[in-house]
């Protein structure tokens, strides 16, 4: 048993960078504009669709789909924060929750109705199938991709936001929108991009994790629960606090359930409740 | 010099009397519906638990179907194994959520809106997973069945058109309200309205936060658990879904379209969104959740307050302005 | 005396008699409670498709009365919401028959107002053993999981298969497909080395076959609820290379289940399971079955077993409503339920008198490619399976 | 003359900052004592030690010479001592009369008490009554704070410290903000308080303080640089050059 430790573990950075990549936008979303988005899962999903439909039906290549769903995301994410999220930014965090439940509900409707309740069959190309040999352990090709992927990603936002303006100009909002504005940063247009850029990771999230978790209309809902852990326990408005965090409940996940299957469910929602207790700020306090 | 000075006190208004005037007329206007009123009813009760830590003490919740969930097996397993008597079986039940509130109330009053948020989700999901690997006492996903209800204070049974079911729950529910309703009038409810408002104010005027928060939160916690004995009690089955998340994510919809921090709103709210739920799953089967999901858009845009904040903040806005 | 009055209430009676009519051109309407949305909202829809085929095929009245369905959705397991459709079905709508039922907790919460509302009720798909016990008034036309499962075992043993890691689903049916294998498998000779529970709300499956693969057995018994799990679960079984390490894998015809059997692809070649009905299965009533059903419904989908149960389940209503003459008394529709024969799209099936469940043949099939496409290919079967569970 | 608060050696320190450097003062009973010094001094940070709400590095704290170190701000809160805040911290939805009857039950104990209906304690209502009037709020006893005015709501600050029914009473600059004209009345309301209640106001306003205090103690840069009767402080040297600037009087 303990000889696939390390298969264990890099199956756990992989679930975990899926998680990743989902939450970021949403740990940003909410860091920010400190909009508790619920239906952030919907613009995941709907990512997924456009590459499941880009894939059967358009015969596109998956890889090339996915561009396509991080655009589709991205419209999707422009549309919808400019004619209704902008006006609810000042809204109670409650009014927050029923508009993006209510959202969801809608998106969870539609799918079913445009696609039917089954889910997506993904046929992904032969040299993202079966297993690598990497020094002596079995890595999943397609959990070798996503890793790859996603790190690239997270390094990419990190760097931007680290170096350039406008990733300055989103730090600064984050910290404090009010003392941004005062500098001349157009605060709300700030937001709108980085809404924008977040529902389209979001939607390249959903695309690569029809594999992982299967793609159908419930997606939204059935792992709201998993989003919402990784941006408390990261610290919402930190990439580098929900990048940790993903890793770290993807890993306790996978061996949760490797070792102790029985108690599996158990460990990750222990897992959070102490985390918060420990530092409510999430690990973004941890990791300053 | 005017004398006035309104002070919380417990006057009943008329607008009360006809709201409760209401809910009884409903038992005669709509006798083949008394099955959802009653469960309309029991909701309204598990909403008014949720009022009273939400809209009084502003203690956000995501879990609180625990609390419901608790009460809702106790009350079960005492019928499952022999005791069927409903009243004990409704106290059993209040217990069983105060105490799984009390117990959970020092992890989940800590932080922010955000880290309750989690934390009680956190614990409605590990109360779910609780009840399903005890699945030889509390009957995992298959749920508790044969709950033997005797006849309600040994005269009536509770029979199939549900007229026991929703005279007991309006009885409950009415005694619930009004000790609610007393306690958010007493100085305890204007220190919870105090904490909601400010807590980090309220101990530079003597107050101990915590001591009351758990109080109140224990209190809620029973009142969950009652409603959870109810719906246990008038369905005489309990199954995994009393724990769910979605029944926690429900109950905060209806108070947020209801309107918190009036005590009506709870009971409004769950109305409003079950009968929408009844009727457009009624008409469309498959594809009702798009129109629900709907409405709650629409209200958080044309009903800011939920329904009894937007009615009852106009009527306090007209009083202030004639002052 | 004012007359006006008097003429005009009597004028009302008449038209109020005339207007009910004669008795027997009621409508014969049965209360069909499933799940049409929500996670399980493709049982639903195939239980309603395979009730669509039976009436295109066999006209919307029977015995004089017009077949009315009327459709009511439990959003999922909601055993609470259920009870209250079932009690509005009785009391407001006035059913002959209450159907349906893909989820095993909503079944058990209906069954006793089914016996205080004396209504019979046909279940379509739920399949713990404990729902015919929970009344008098229940009959099951689909399966129950021991009846599915224990032929699985008795095939693997006798087929040189010794050591065997069982994976089902955390919840009654699966822990009954679990207990259900082991028995019958031990009792043959073979050896379970190991088996493990996945939560039902479960995303990843790979920990748990890799944890499969390590213990290193013949085969791997997999039971799942059928649809997206059942996708899920393959994909995690092929990525591992279980396959490749010459494990088998057998299990419930539940994972390769006809709905998403093509959504699968040729990762599920050569599996082999047990289950009552295959699309695949040959018997004209079978293609009588699937021709009504692609007209019914259209040719988008393909008929899996929670269809031919809904089929089925019609079956046996319009043969009960022809014996007592279109008049439904519900013990006199219990006891023609009792020992029903019928001759379904899955082969012959009977109610056995006693448990009120369902009799049928169990067969072993392996998946292949067909000219048709994937398809689960039937080439053993045990005949006449009573329910292991009671 | 008994010190009814007293503090020994009081520091409090942040990593390398140290706020509060072993501050030794005393507050005598039904002083009018002013507490001055240039922004960052350390007189908020030794306000919230003195009330419990920052726990101090080291030194003691004595109310009546009991040591209340470690005891809990709400506790001493009900042994007599009350504040106000410098920046205003009230309830946005309760109106005034309902903030200050809030105070007064809190002190009473009366908030443990969950059945009977606020109207019925006619005691607290007339005394919460009676400080709204002190306080010339009477015109807004029904008015949410959240609409009140801001000079309104100064007053409000002092009637919910009031309405504590304190002996030791500790106000964070109570007229900041406020137009020269009000701060005046703000003053005269807290120079009619009962002699037996000691008065500890931080001030910018050098007018106020000399006129309102009886005794002044100089903080800067966290530690007690004097400490004396009004018109001392105003000859000391040492406090003119370090916080009026440079030798004023040459």
């Amino acid at each position: 048993m303990p000889g696939s430790l390390p298969g264990v573990l890099f199956d756990g950075v992989a679930y975990g960078s899926l998680l990743f990549l989902i939450s970021v936008g949403l740990s940003v979303t909410m860091g920010l504009m400190n909009f508790i988005n619920l239906a952030h899962g919907a613009f995941a999903m709907a990512g997924g669709y456009v590459c499941a439909v880009a894939m059967n039906r358009l015969g596109i290549p998956f890889v090339a789909t996915l561009p396509l769903a991080f655009l589709a995301g991205a419209v999707a994410g422009g549309i919808l924060e400019s004619l209704l999220y902008r006006r609810l930014y000042r809204r109670s965090p409650l009014d927050q929750v029923l508009f993006s439940l209510g959202l969801t509900l809608m998106s969870v409707a539609a799918a079913t109705w445009v696609f039917g309740p089954g889910s997506q069959p993904v046929h992904l190309p032969d040299f993202l199938l079966g297993q690598v040999r990497v020094a002596g352990v079995d890595l999943g090709a397609y959990r070798l991709f996503l890793v790859a992927v996603v790190s690239l990603i997270a390094l990419a936002l990190i760097a931007s936001l680290r170096m350039t303006k406008a990733g300055a100009r989103i730090r600064a909002s984050v910290d404090d929108a009010q003392a941004a504005a005062g500098l001349g940063i157009d605060v709300g247009r700030v937001f709108a991009l980085t809404f924008t850029l977040g529902s389209a990771l979001s939607a390249l999230g959903g695309a690569l994790s029809i594999d992982v978790f299967g793609l159908d209309p419930t997606f939204p809902l059935k792992y709201l629960v998993y989003f919402l852990l990784v941006v408390v326990v990261g610290g919402s408005g930190s990439i580098a606090g929900s990048l940790l965090a993903s890793m770290v409940l993807g890993v306790l996940d996978v061996v949760g359930k490797y070792y102790v299957p029985q108690i599996g469910a158990f460990v990750i929602y222990g897992l959070m409740i102490a985390l918060l207790l420990l530092s409510p700020g999430g690990l973004r306090r941890m990791a300053r | 010099m005017s004398a006035a000075g309104r002070v919380p006190d417990a006057r009943w208004r008329p607008a009360e009397l006809v709201f409760w005037a209401a809910a009884v007329a409903v038992y005669f206007v709509f006798p083949h519906h008394l099955v959802l009123a009653s469960q309309i009813l029991i909701t309204g009760l598990f909403a008014l638990s949720l009022d009273l830590i939400l809209g009084y003490a502003g203690i956000v919740s995501l879990g609180h179907a625990a609390m419901f969930g608790s009460g809702a097996y106790a009350a079960g397993l005492l019928a499952h194994h022999g005791w069927g008597e409903p009243v004990s079986g409704l106290l059993a039940g209040g217990a069983a959520g105060a105490a799984l509130a009390f117990a959970t109330s020092f992890v989940a009053l800590r932080g922010g809106d955000l880290t309750r948020l989690m934390v009680t989700l956190g614990i409605g999901l590990m109360a779910y997973e609780v009840a399903n690997q005890a699945a030889s006492i509390t009957g995992g996903v298959d749920g508790l069945s044969d709950v033997a209800m005797g006849k309600l204070l040994g005269l009536f049974a509770f029979d199939l058109g549900g007229r026991t079911a929703y005279v007991y729950s309006l009885a409950v529910l009415f005694a619930v309200f009004c000790l609610s309703r007393r306690i958010v009038n007493s100085p305890f409810g204007l220190s919870l309205r105090g904490i909601r408002d400010r807590s980090a104010r309220m101990p530079a005027l003597g107050a101990p936060v915590s001591l009351r928060l758990t109080a109140v939160y224990t209190v809620a916690g029973g009142i969950a658990g009652i409603a959870g004995a109810l719906l246990a009690q008038t369905t005489q089955f309990v199954g995994l879904e009393t724990l769910g998340f979605s029944r926690s994510a429900d109950l905060l919809i209806m108070l947020v379209l209801g309107g918190a921090g009036w005590l009506y709103g709870g009971m409004v709210g769950a109305a409003a969104f079950l009968v929408a739920q009844d009727l457009l799953s009624g008409m469309n089967p498959v594809y009702w959740q798009f129109w629900l999901g709907l409405l709650l858009v629409l209200a958080v845009f044309f009903v800011p307050g939920g329904i009894v904040g937007t009615l009852a903040g106009a009527q306090l806005r007209r009083l202030e302005a004639r002052r | 005396m004012n007359v006006p009055r008097i003429a005009f209430a009597f004028a009302l009676a008449a038209t109020l008699i005339a207007a009910r009519g004669a008795p027997a051109a009621e409508p014969l309407k049965i209360g069909v409670i499933a799940e049409f949305s929500g996670p399980f909202a493709g049982y639903g829809k195939q239980m309603h498709n395979g009730i669509k085929a039976f009436i295109r095929q066999h006209g919307d009245t029977v015995a004089g009365r017009k077949v009315e369905i009327i459709l009511k959705d439990t959003t999922g397991p909601a055993p609470e919401v259920a009870k209250r459709l079932a009690q509005d079905l009785v009391t407001q709508d006035k059913v002959d028959f209450l159907a349906g039922f893909g989820l095993t907790p909503n079944a058990l919460a209906v069954a006793p107002l089914a016996t205080q509302a004396k209504t019979p009720m046909i279940v379509m798909n739920a399949a713990s053993s404990v729902i015919t016990t929970r009344s008098p008034y229940v009959a099951r036309l689909s399966m129950t999981l021991p009846q599915v499962t224990a032929p699985m075992a008795q095939w693997a043993a006798k087929n040189g298969i010794r050591r065997v890691y069982s994976i089902v689903s955390d919840y009654a049916p699966g822990i009954d497909a679990e207990t259900t294998f082991a028995k019958t498998f031990q009792a043959q000779g073979g050896e379970v080395v190991g088996s493990v529970r996945v939560p039902l709300k479960n995303p990843d499956f790979a920990p748990f076959v890799q944890r499969a693969k390590d213990a290193r057995p013949q085969a791997v018994f997999i039971f799942v609820p059928a649809g997206e799990q059942g996708i899920a679960f393959v994909k995690a079984f092929t990525e591992r290379g279980l396959r490749e390490a010459g494990i088998k894998l057998i299990g419930s015809g539940d994972v390769v289940d006809d709905d998403v059997l093509e959504a699968m692809g040729d990762a599920t070649l050569g599996v082999i399971t047990t289950h009552h009905y295959s699309a695949a299965h040959d018997s004209p009533e079978n293609a009588a079955f699937k021709k009504a059903y692609a007209e019914a419904n259209g040719t988008g989908s393909r008929p899996n077993f929670m269809a031919v149960a809904g089929y089925d389940g019609m079956a046996a209503i319009y043969a009960v409503a022809k014996k007592l003459d279109g008049k439904i008394d519900a013990d006199q529709a219990m006891a023609a339920l009792k020992g029903l024969a019928l001759q379904s799209p899955r082969g012959p099936i009977h109610i056995d008198p006693e448990t009120r469940d369902i009799v049928q043949t169990v067969y072993v099939r392996k998946v292949e490619r067909t000219k048709a496409g994937l398809y689960n290919v039937e080439f053993d079967r045990f005949a006449d399976v009573k329910d292991p569970g009671k | 003359m008994t010190a009814v608060l007293r503090t020994e050696k009081l520091s409090r320190s942040w990593g390398a900052l140290a706020a509060v450097r072993e501050v030794s003062f005393a507050l005598e009973a039904g002083a009018r004592h002013a507490l001055i010094g240039p922004n960052g001094a350390g007189k908020t940070t030794l306000v919230n030690l003195l009330t419990g709400a920052l726990s101090p590095s080291g030194g003691e704290v004595f109310l009546d010479g009991d040591r209340i170190t470690r005891v809990p701000q709400h506790v001493r809160v009900r042994r007599g001592m009350a504040r106000t805040f410098q920046i205003t911290a009230l309830f946005p939805n309760l109106t005034v009369l309902e903030t200050v009857l809030l105070a007064a039950c809190e002190q009473g104990g009366l908030c443990w008490s969950w059945l009977s209906p606020v109207a019925r304690h006619a005691r607290e209502i007339a005394e919460a009554r009676r400080i709204v009037r002190e306080l010339h709020l009477e015109d807004e006893m029904d008015v949410r704070t959240r609409i009140l005015p801001y000079g309104k709501q100064r007053l409000l600050e002092i009637a919910v410290a009031l309405a504590s029914r304190p002996r030791v009473l500790l106000l964070d600059e109570p007229a900041a903000g406020i137009p020269k004209s009000e701060s005046a009345e703000i003053f005269e309301v807290l120079a009619r308080l009962p002699k037996d209640v000691a008065i500890l106001f931080i001030e910018h306003d050098m007018d106020l303080v000399f006129r309102f205090a009886d005794r002044v103690t100089v903080l800067a840069a966290g530690s007690m640089l004097a400490e004396g009767t009004p018109a001392e402080i105003a000859a000391n040297a040492r406090v003119r050059e370090v916080y009026l600037g440079e030798a004023a009087h040459a």
